[in-house]
């Protein structure tokens, strides 16, 4: 059967160089950084070049990235690590209600720890509005703490203009750049943010690795693993060197590609959103119509249900998901399309489309002619079609 | 994630659509959680003769719809109301453990479906 | 120059099936578990069959094991999760003086936050008392963590004893099994330990994965990562499967060939620590000289100082340690060392020497063959020697 991928911002898969890099690693430096010998030596000089990688493909400096297990684990690093050192400054934090998971349950924890949490509202678009938070900042705002694009609907937020709102008042700014990384370009100065998130496995690189941006001198401590003096004190545990050097090769390609693909990603994304939207009734795009990621789209079908649509694309070989995929086990629609207004009835439709480089437009043709038949069986099948 | 049994109910599922003059009509469940399904009876002699489902939910909530459908057709109102949402699960080789909810549906359509039609033959 | 790895204490090369499997999986197999998705489907597959590898490692059921970044994770993740979840039931914790990083300083984080903790002292093998554990226990006791095996002087603890005791108190009992996993036989049962960490790298798997063992009905809260629900929402953050993938060949491997490595291995460790406490002067075998892992050496060389000790052996290509790779990095000598009574200026003169499968009589004969030298060399610099 011919397979469609369409889940890119679930995960991706590992770039062919990045996993031959990986593999000759895997079998042949095995070192552990940390030791003084030979093999340590060996992996510690990959595991500098592979963080010099990922500083200049955000225009950081070496010396401020920490590698991690994860964007999981980045997000909760930097909002933990700055909520502990500040607690005795204020315990106000500032988030958006459209966060991925990883940042919102971080925040929401501290919430019942003694913080006090603002979660600030989007537009119809996903999109949370710098007035808003120039509005929620007190005297006692410790972090602000808002993603560059979000995962479920593409939007891009304004983190430049909140960047800067932030530096002006003293206050540290995190973003979760997860899935804007690698695919529009940006640099930490240009964002004027003092942490930020990335991870390996949505930028064609490794899962279980990720790397958290530490501008130097921001005020953060390490806070959630104790145990060795592994990355200068800022990450405990033996680095997962054969990840590290996958998630730096990835970064530098990622970069090095950046304007082409997202040129390629456009013109297909492009294409998808009219014809789903022109040629199937009763279907949304959401998510901002221009300020998105250009490999994303995403709609809501009325009077269908989500899962039922995946798995009638799945039996024709089409990969696309409902909501973030950390939720799809979930029976609660969408935290984000139900913050921009969308009424649970429609959420529960929604379905993400998100391209890669791998895909063509032979791929869009393919979706094209499936999804119609689907919707019409499903809506024939619905008590809600009154049509 | 799903057994055979249930993408085959899924993919082809049987009975769908709607009854002309139904003797009895359940519904159940609401958009706002993402589940609704409806179920129409045609009783005769206390025998079910025909049965027609309308979903809206996720894979489970038609796969359940469809084998409750074909469970009881052909049984008396008796029998019918004996259908509980675990043998539903079972006639399908089972269910994910979150997803048993969707079967509890399908046999609460069922039963809405059957009170109705009595209803209604206590008001004739 | 001939390339001698006697470091396997500190981490493993991964083993050729083992990197295999995992290279395969990196190029082919790429989908997000959590998805419900053709490609999602097939990486849950695969995670699923390594949990029941591991699982069947130690005797445990699938459901008890939770898939995580590493030993450090593991470690932090039990330890602050039975804190976390008993903190109104108690808030004594019972550790001793020679636990890895990971789990003292995790302790030692407790005991800042109100809780009371006991650090058991050990004898000169390094050996925690059972006696010293059951005095120690209070009312208020709510956890038990003590090590299977040091990683520094090889001693295997009491752990089954230890763990029947914490049973008939009712107290949550965990183990730190690094470095005895895959070492010397056990099972979850036959220790009877309510929590238990494993490493992949330490097991000739891949770095940056490792596991916890939760015995059912264990209180425990995941209380580190917060964010998506994988793992059965007992560990946050997409998975990392092709390192999931490795650990469980990693594991079923290491138990398949457990009782014919380990008979190799004494065999090169017994002639080691025979030769070496016999032909050089002023050496000690630091550790237990029975109860002890079968691939374990560690010394003490008195006049002269490990670092030194430890580049000489690199100039030569003898890749090894002195204390654990994590500490190697500060000047102070080793917590487990002091621990055990030996002075401090001993301490500093400590070397380990941990064998593995690939090493041969060759090996220790070419060690035996350029240390002697390398001791005479540096006690003629060394002005304590007062010979
Ligand atoms: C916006 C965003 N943040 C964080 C994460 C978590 O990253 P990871 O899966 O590497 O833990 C994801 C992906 O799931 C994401 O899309
Ligand atoms: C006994 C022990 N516990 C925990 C760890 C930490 O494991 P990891 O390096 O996988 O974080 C190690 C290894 O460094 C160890 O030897
Ligand atoms: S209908 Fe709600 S999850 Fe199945
Ligand atoms: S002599 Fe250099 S570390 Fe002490």
């Amino acid at each position: 059967m011919r397979r469609v991928y369409f889940d890119h911002s679930a995960t991706t898969p590992v770039r062919p160089d990045v996993a031959d890099e990986m593999c000759a690693f895997l079998k042949e430096n095995f070192g552990n950084p940390t030791s003084l010998h030979y093999f340590g030596r060996q992996a510690r000089k990959e595991v500098e070049a592979a963080r010099e990688k990922v500083a200049a493909a955000i225009g950081a400096t070496p010396n401020e990235i920490v590698f991690t297990s994860g964007g999981t684990e980045s997000d909760n690093m930097a909002i933990h690590g700055v909520a502990m050192i500040n607690k005795n400054k204020g315990n106000h934090i500032i988030t958006s209600a459209v966060e991925h998971h990883a940042v919102i349950n971080t925040v929401k924890a501290l919430g019942k720890e003694g913080f006090t949490v603002t979660i600030l509202p989007v537009d119809k678009y996903g999109m949370v509005s710098v007035d808003d938070v120039a509005a929620a900042i007190t005297d006692k705002t410790i972090l602000i703490t808002i993603m560059h694009a979000n995962n479920e609907v593409g939007t891009i937020m304004p983190i430049k203009e909140i960047g800067s709102l932030a530096r002006s008042k003293g206050i540290t700014m995190h973003t979760d750049a997860v899935q804007s990384f690698g695919k529009i370009p940006f640099s930490v100065e240009e964002l004027g943010v003092d942490l930020l998130t990335i991870s390996g496995h949505k930028i064609y690189g490794p899962k279980g690795v990720g790397a958290l941006y530490i501008r130097k001198g921001t005020r953060w401590k390490q806070s959630l693993f104790h145990g060795g003096a592994q990355e200068r004190l800022r990450r405990a545990g033996t680095e997962n060197v054969p990840g590290i050097v996958g998630l730096g090769k990835a970064a530098e390609l990622a970069i090095r590609d950046l304007q082409s693909e997202a040129e390629h990603l456009k013109a297909l994304r492009d294409r998808l959103i009219h014809e789903v939207t022109t040629k199937i009734d009763y279907v949304k795009l959401t998510g901002h119509p221009t300020m998105r990621l250009p490999n994303h789209a995403s709609f809501t079908f009325e009077f269908i249900e989500g899962e039922s649509m995946l798995l009638s694309l799945d039996l024709k070989g089409v990969a696309a998901s409902s909501g973030s995929a950390c939720t799809s086990g979930s029976l609660e629609p969408s935290h984000v399309l139900l913050a921009m207004g969308i009424p649970h009835e429609i959420a529960h439709g929604s379905i993400r489309i998100t391209l890669g480089r791998d895909n063509t437009m032979e791929d869009i043709d393919y979706f094209l002619e499936i999804m119609p038949p689907i919707v019409n069986r499903l809506r024939a099948m619905s008590p809600l079609d009154q049509e | 994630m799903y057994t055979e049994k249930v993408m085959d109910h899924f993919e082809n599922p049987r009975n769908v659509g709607e009854i002309e003059n139904p003797d009895g009509v359940g519904q159940v469940g609401n958009p706002t959680c993402g589940d609704i399904m409806k179920i129409y009876l045609k009783v005769k002699d206390n025998v079910i003769e025909d049965v027609k489902f309308k979903t809206f939910g996720c894979g489970a909530a038609i796969a359940t719809s469809s084998m409750v459908t074909e469970m009881v057709k052909g049984k008396s109102l008796d029998e019918a109301l004996k259908i509980s949402n675990k043998m539903v699960a079972e006639a399908l080789g089972g269910l994910p453990p979150k997803k048993m909810h969707c079967s509890n549906l399908a046999a609460d359509a069922l039963q809405a479906a059957i009170q109705d039609y009595m209803d209604k033959q206590e008001k004739k």
